[in-house]
């Protein structure tokens, strides 16, 4: 147990016996050898590839995949856990697991959806703003500030309120709201690395924007972004979860976690098994993904462990 | 001024007929204009636009669709509701999550370390809807521990009738002597409390710890090691406090988090504050108070940021 | 002889980064450590100081202070000996000092910590301030405010306000522009010869410790290559490393153009 | 012998502050090495972006062989970048972490197309051979290389599209000295074989003293001093390079603190530099300074077969 996190103690100086000591600091990725000395990043990682393909199996591993749809078992309501029923089953006698398990299906795409549109989105702006500086920089960065003024959930709720309430409009409410998010880094990203001496070296050598930008930004501001996409991969489920147990988020028939616990809220009290299960499946994939995130954290820049 | 912009465009974009809402769908079409008109929704967008922001310019933020009144008064009404609640959820979070990351950082890479920040991870990854049911369906409906719905036992009301002050309950108590509802109402605060709490104290720790990491590691730490001061004062003294300007910054950004936490945990706990109104107005399409709530919250995070830095500055020479 | 080292030994995780079987000082005696990056020199002075274990290493070996031996002393035991008897000062001057705190806190702090009246305190501050050419008037800043010659010179000054028996100076120079260094050198031999402190001086930069040192130790890959007076290390080195990093040293006039 | 380089009255600043003050450098046709001495905040390394064009000037003119640098058009600009190259101090990440060597080196190859992408490889690899390294490195990333590996690609790939004048950044600071020593002998050897011009940019004395033909001393963003390197090191005559030259350490000489011109000066009170004004502006620190230093700004003039900008220079001569 002594060892559970050792490698983010201060590292020994190794002695270098061939002279001057190389420095060792972890650049890239450094590979399997290194993840298995962070507990909490292997468990994240095994977590989420459960969830997924858990997920992604769903129509073959579950026992009634028709539960998923808007069918109705009058002689199957609020069954309590049993051997049939793992998780029960809801009030009009849908099994509880089965729908679980779909529900995963909706949170990924989701997540999926709401990252590619937001990095996308917020990488550009925010590495043009970043790179090119002066009024660009001062106009890009005046629009996020005002769109990080606002808290992003009640944006999103006000967006999503706004259009008609689906899974595929609350992804785009949230990725309207989130973009910014990632403005703001690749903008700091950008600066920071446009600060370089190895940015200045490749312009002395002759190297335009275009190539600046792709061989030199990009590859470095990748890491951090990285990182960020996997922490906001627990805020993307937890945000969508809430559109959707607020109603602005996917309808009935469609098995949403958030949905199910606003559905099985009024029966809470005498049926515990509508809204825990479907609350789990929330809790254990954002931790899923705080691990992963915080371990790479780690693995990257294991000096600072921010979180 | 970009704030109420955007306020404005998403509030006037929202689908379906504010004066529909109001006057319901049975009114004939003269009620409609004259209900259009009443709330100067006859004119083009520019029109109300300007309307708009010379009545916020005044002070004058319309009239409330679903409490018709004048969205101010609602406002002075639900807020300092909401504020109580917040403020005591963000204090909790200090007081917990400033000590529980301090003890990560203590033992860092051992097991205490380790605990420390699955548990605050797990306070970030909850859902807070799910949170707050949970613990309503355990301490209330199973244990019976503590009430929940409303800000305190409304039956008290006939033995020790509460004078206003402030118009939020537990500070009236308080100010007031009136300690019989005041337990009452702490004991109300509890688990909605809890419930806005989780993020915040996780989200706490994990930045308190990393930012004493990064001090601990620092050569001023080392020098006064050097000069033989205790490992506690070195923790409290010379490393905590170059570590508290993140952690300031922190709190008010989960502050705004929090605040938008507290409408889905104040509808589940039936809390008359900010968060119930504004998720009645967003049901009843009602774009003055819509923009009122929207309004106020970008005030906070204005108001905030500004408290963030005049703290920042007196604890971090740097800063000034 | 005041600090006897005997077979030290400084190793984190099982691995060995500095051995060091003889070290002697005596009281007003210079002894200037040399070495390249990686050489162990930082290593053997967080030993000496006893904050190997904040950095989790593990020191084994012996060292003897005036007749009592420290690597067996507790934490707390340690603490006693830290600012009384022993001191350091480090690389980044600026760095060194909390940066929330003014400057005359920090040093009232340390001095109370010693066990110093607040009588006894002021007129020690200022004494010291003074023979580090400081104005009292420094206390009232932050180490923001301040140049890095100014920090390292307030260093010294809490060092020998301290009246420390051994002094350990980490790099103390080496971040400092060549002026602002012989400043600084010239304190730390005023220091010596004022209170009779004796100084380990840690240097990358054998001419530096030329300058300074009674005695050389020059270390390699965590071993010391050779010791002995400055005389004979910089006149007649032993070592084949010890000429290399002496002939090594660029000089003015050495090769002209 | 015809200039490479001449920079006549340069400005430079940041933002409103100007930090270099009307700066003249003169650089010969190679073998021909000059070196700026300053130390820190003196505007040396502001002067050696400015000349590469990575930092505006403010006034003042750049001519690189008749041309000139400032009004050039981003073509011209190419080109000139071709016949002139940076090479950094080491702790400023010249090398892209994300880069192997290979990569490193063959990026102004591949910018300027001056090699086909087929024999990119083998000029790389004697590109290395240049500077003293195997090919084994090719594959390497710049954190498994060590510090005077490091540099060494960087002057490589400096190298890469046979320059005229090299800009050297403090190239040795952040060595340690053995390594040091070999990177000096690697630049003495360049300069002959290739025929090379450069500024050294350094804070060491001796570093200058080895590798310059002629040189300026730099306080505060003006030349102070300016004459043949051997001269200036030798009998020093601006109060600022006594102070400098006494500084220097030497091996062997102890010498009591009493005869060093610059001993602990007096308490400095203010933390920030005193801002460019009337009189010299290190008068404050001069301990031959008299009121016409403080009401009089000095400029350069001849004394003694060199540039002074001291109103006591002749006082100083005798000393």
């Amino acid at each position: 147990m002594k060892d559970l996190l050792n490698s983010e103690m201060m590292p020994a100086p190794t002695p270098d016996l061939q002279g001057e000591p190389r420095r060792r600091r972890p650049a890239a990725w450094p590979g399997w050898r290194v993840a298995r000395r962070f507990p909490l990043l292997n468990i994240g990682m095994v977590l989420a590839a459960v969830v997924i393909l858990a997920s992604l199996l769903a129509p073959w591993i579950t026992p009634y995949p028709e539960d998923a749809g808007a069918v109705i078992h009058p002689d199957l309501v609020l069954e309590p856990p049993s051997f049939a029923h793992w998780f029960g089953t809801d009030a009009v006698g849908r099994d509880v697991f089965t729908r679980v398990l779909f529900g995963g299906r909706v949170s990924i795409a989701i997540v999926v959806g709401v990252l590619l549109i937001s990095a996308v989105i917020g990488l550009s702006i925010g590495l043009a703003a970043g790179f090119f500086g002066g009024w660009l920089d001062a106009i890009l960065m005046r629009v996020t500030d005002v769109f990080l003024a606002f808290p992003a959930l009640l944006l999103a709720v006000a967006l999503a309120a706004m259009l008609s309430a689906s899974a595929v409009n609350a992804a785009l409410a949230i990725a309207f709201t989130w973009w910014p998010w990632y403005a703001r880094l690749a903008r700091g990203q950008a600066a920071s690395i446009r600060r370089q001496g190895y940015a200045d070296a490749a312009i002395v050598l002759g190297a335009g924007r275009a190539r600046l930008l792709i061989r030199h930004l990009l590859p470095n501001a990748s890491t951090a972004v990285f990182v960020q996409m996997s922490l906001d991969a627990a805020g993307i489920i937890l945000t969508a979860a809430t559109l959707s147990y607020l109603g602005l988020g996917a309808q009935d028939p469609i098995p949403e976690w958030g949905l199910m616990v606003a559905q099985g809220q009024p029966l809470a009290t005498t049926a515990w098994w509508v809204i825990t299960f479907p609350g789990l499946a929330i809790l254990v994939t954002a931790v899923a993904f705080n691990f992963i995130g915080d371990g790479l954290q780690n693995v990257f820049d294991p000096k600072r462990g921010r979180s | 001024m970009g704030v109420v912009v955007l306020t404005f465009l998403i509030a006037r974009l929202i689908p379906g007929d504010p004066a529909v809402a109001y006057a319901g769908p049975r009114a004939t079409a003269e009620q409609l204009a004259a209900v259009r008109e009443r709330f100067g929704l006859d004119g083009s967008l520019w029109e109300q636009f300007a309307t708009y922001l010379s009545g916020v310019a005044h002070g004058d933020l319309g009239i409330s669709l679903h409490t018709k009144a004048p969205v101010v008064e609602d406002l002075f009404r639900v807020f300092p509701t909401t504020l109580v609640l917040v403020t005591i959820a963000l204090l909790l979070a200090a007081i917990v999550g400033i000590p529980l990351g301090a003890m990560a950082a203590h033992s860092r890479g051992r097991l205490g370390d380790l605990v420390a920040k699955v548990i605050s991870i797990l306070m970030v990854s909850m859902p807070v809807f799910w949170l707050a049911i949970l613990l309503q369906i355990i301490f209330f409906s199973r244990l019976g521990w503590v009430p929940v719905a409303g800000e305190y036992d409304t039956r008290l009301d006939a033995t020790s009738p509460l004078y206003t002050v402030i118009g939020v309950p537990v500070v009236d108590a308080l100010l007031t002597g009136n300690w019989v509802v005041f337990r009452s109402t702490l004991a109300h605060l509890i688990l909605p409390v809890i419930a806005i709490a989780a993020y915040p104290i996780g989200a706490v720790a994990m930045v308190t710890r990393g930012t004493l990491l990064e001090n601990l590691g620092e050569e001023h730490v080392r020098m006064v090691r050097a000069l033989g001061f205790p490992e506690r004062s070195v923790f409290a003294r010379f490393a905590l406090r170059p570590s508290l300007n993140p952690i300031i910054a922190l709190l008010a950004l989960v502050f705004a988090y929090a605040l938008t936490n507290s409408f889905i945990v104040e509808s589940i706990f039936n809390w008359p504050g900010l968060g119930n109104y504004a998720v009645k107005s967003i049901q009843s399409l009602d774009v003055p108070a819509i923009l009122g709530v929207t309004l106020v919250v970008a005030l906070i995070y204005v108001v905030l940021n500004l408290v963030v830095d005049l703290v920042q500055a007196v604890i971090d020479p740097r800063v000034r | 002889m005041m600090l006897e080292v005997r077979d030290l030994q400084i190793s984190y995780r099982d691995q060995v980064v500095a051995s060091v079987p003889t070290l002697d000082l005596e009281p007003g005696q210079v002894l200037g450590i040399a070495g390249e990056s990686g050489s162990g020199k930082s290593q053997t002075a967080l030993a000496l100081m006893g904050l190997t274990r904040y950095a989790n290493g593990v020191v084994t070996g012996s060292m003897v202070l005036d007749g009592r031996e420290l690597l067996t002393l507790s934490p707390r035991q340690w603490r006693l000996v830290r600012g009384r008897d022993i001191a350091m000062i480090l690389q980044s001057p600026r760095a060194a000092l909390n940066p929330t705190m003014k400057l005359g806190a920090l040093f009232s702090r340390t001095l109370r910590l010693h066990g110093m009246t607040k009588d006894q305190r002021g007129p020690r501050m200022v004494q010291a301030l003074a023979e580090v050419v400081l104005d009292a008037e420094i206390l009232d800043r932050y180490p923001h405010e301040i140049s890095g010659g100014q920090a390292q010179r307030f260093a010294i000054a809490l060092v020998a306000a301290l009246r420390v028996k051994v002094l350990i100076a980490d790099e103390p120079t080496s971040a400092l522009d060549v002026t602002v260094q012989a400043e600084v050198i010239d304190v730390l031999r005023n220091l010596r010869d004022r209170h009779g402190t004796a100084i380990i001086f840690i240097s990358h930069d054998l001419s530096v410790i030329g300058e300074l040192a009674d005695a050389v130790m020059v270390m390699r890959d965590g071993a010391v290559v050779e010791q002995g007076s400055a005389e004979s290390v910089f006149n007649q080195p032993t070592q084949e490393y010890t000429r290399m990093l002496l002939a090594a040293i660029p000089v003015i006039g050495g090769r002209s153009r | 012998m015809s200039d490479l380089l001449t920079v006549r009255g340069l400005r430079l600043g940041f933002g409103k502050t100007e930090v270099v003050h009307g700066v003249d450098l003169q650089v010969l046709e190679g073998p021909y090495g000059l070196g700026v001495i300053g130390e820190s905040g003196s505007g040396k390394t502001t002067i050696g972006r400015a000349v590469l064009r990575l930092h505006p000037a403010l006034a003042g003119s750049i001519t690189y062989r008749g041309r000139d640098v400032l009004t050039m058009t981003r073509v011209e600009l190419s080109a000139y970048r071709r016949e002139v190259q940076l090479v950094f101090q080491d702790g400023d990440g010249a090398l892209d972490p994300r880069m192997s060597v290979q990569s490193a080196i063959a990026e102004p190859l591949a910018i300027h197309q001056t090699v086909a992408r087929g024999g990119r490889r083998d000029r790389v690899a004697a590109l290395l051979a240049e500077v003293g390294l195997g090919s084994d490195l090719l594959a390497r990333y710049p954190h498994e290389l060590s510090g005077g590996e490091r540099q060494r690609v960087v002057i490589a790939r400096a190298l890469a599209l046979e320059p005229k004048l090299l800009v050297l950044d403090e190239p040795t600071s952040a060595l340690d000295v053995t390594v040091q020593e070999r990177v000096l002998q690697l630049i003495e050897r360049l300069r002959e074989h290739r025929s090379l011009g450069y500024i050294l940019i350094s804070h060491n004395l001796a570093v200058i003293d080895r590798l310059s033909e002629s040189c300026v001393v730099l306080y505060q963003g003006a030349v102070v001093e300016r004459g043949r390197t051997r001269d200036l090191l030798t009998t020093p005559l601006h109060p600022y390079t006594r102070a400098l030259r006494a500084a220097v350490p030497e091996l062997g000489v102890r010498r009591p603190p009493s005869t060093r011109m610059l001993t602990v000066g007096p308490p400095q009170t203010s933390s920030v530099l005193q801002p460019a004004g009337q009189g010299c502006s290190y008068a404050d620190r001069c301990p031959l300074a008299v009121e016409v230093c403080r009401s009089q700004t000095p400029v350069l003039r001849e004394v003694a077969g060199r540039e002074i900008a001291c109103h006591r220079a002749e006082d100083s001569l005798s000393l």
